[in-house]
């Protein structure tokens, strides 16, 4: 069973897609194998991370099969 | 009364508004707030031909709900309406609706204010603009910091 | 747009907030307050029957119109409604509506805000409330006056 | 031709009616004429008096025929 990216915003223009499915493992592992303008945007300091729908702090993470990562970038003023 | 939603198709703030006072009859103050499409937005030009907020289902309505709450809590509310528009609209259609329904019309005034900034700045909604034809994400506006400000709430 | 009336019979506050939104699409925001006759008044039981406004011709619209320019004067407003109801009214009947129409959601807020607590005190409105089949003169709140002073306007 | 008096509010049901017609003259002369518990009421520090529509100061007011002074008393709170 895999694991689930999710990108909100201008990431999913970015990634090509609003999901991505890959394999489990640390998330380091899992950028190490992305597009590395996607790696660039996903890391920015103001992009958060919600796991299965909490927000997560980013270090040391590691996904486990079934698990959906969101990467959400600043929302939008107006 | 608390009634939080997300809202997929068009709707009517009037009607809404209308139901919100006849369900509150105690209350000598309703106080709403809406938001509606603008053809034009801060130093954009007026052409904007639609509007696409998405949402994260995970967070978006909880977060509007843990807001509905906190808004609860600070002020002697009668009742609280936080409508939210998602998908793709047009100009003129409303965006958001917030009501706020109190014995005392200061309460009714600092909910509705209060709910409107936090919606604005801390909600998980991303907004993208159709202009010629070509879509465009909107960016964060400093100005949605200062308004938090206000209440001595800025968690960035 | 500014409308400001003095209103002989009942009106339907959502269609007059419907209307005003649709009369001003370039307005992101419309805040809006809507002042309804409660049953019920503070320390006085629930058995409100009937609330009467009386109003002096030629005073009270001339007063509501200052006012309604002086908030024009402060906030940058695309539009401006100020409708009074004066007369007979019953419980849920409107008494009050104000809206404001501008493009940053601040200057609304603060606008009706303001417009509501100049209202309340400085409009020359004398009320009484029936009870019993008597009525009964409403005497001044020391509440408004606290309203004024967080504009730095007491006057008397 | 005569003067008129307009009573606000609870000063309508003391004077037993909204208006009254009185023979043009100094205010004072006017008040000496009426009831004394309604110029009690008339001349409360917080009834405010308007002349013709224009709020005025109550002191050597005089009234010619044609003029309408209001008495208001203060507005009600709620």
């Amino acid at each position: 069973m895999m694991a689930r990216l999710v990108f909100l915003g201008r990431l999913a223009d970015l990634a090509g897609g609003a999901e991505r499915e890959v394999a489990p493992g640390p998330l380091a592992a899992i950028l190490a194998g992305l597009e590395v303008d996607l790696v660039q945007a996903l890391t920015g300091a103001r992009v958060r991370l919600a796991l299965n729908g909490a927000l997560v702090a980013r270090d040391g993470l590691v996904l486990v099969a079934g698990d959906e990562l969101a990467f959400l970038p600043p929302v939008s003023g107006g | 009364m608390i009634e939080v939603r997300l809202i997929e198709q068009a709707f009517d703030a009037a009607d809404a508004m209308r139901d919100f006072a006849v369900a509150h009859p105690q209350s000598g103050g309703v106080v709403s707030f809406l938001g509606q499409v603008r053809a034009d937005s801060p130093g954009q030009g007026d052409d904007v031909e639609a509007l696409e907020l998405q949402h994260y289902a995970p967070l978006t309505l909880p977060g509007m709900q843990a807001l509905a709450q906190d808004v609860l809590g600070r002020w002697a509310l009668d009742g609280l309406l936080i409508w939210h528009r998602v998908g793709e609209m047009a100009p003129g259609d409303p965006i958001v609706l917030v009501a706020a329904a109190s014995r005392h019309r200061r309460d009714a005034f600092a909910a509705a204010d209060f709910a409107m900034d936090h919606l604005k700045s801390e909600s998980w909604f991303w907004k993208r603009e159709k202009r010629g034809g070509q879509w465009a994400w909107v960016e964060p506006r400093e100005q949605d910091y200062a308004d938090l400000a206000r209440w001595g709430q800025i968690e960035d």
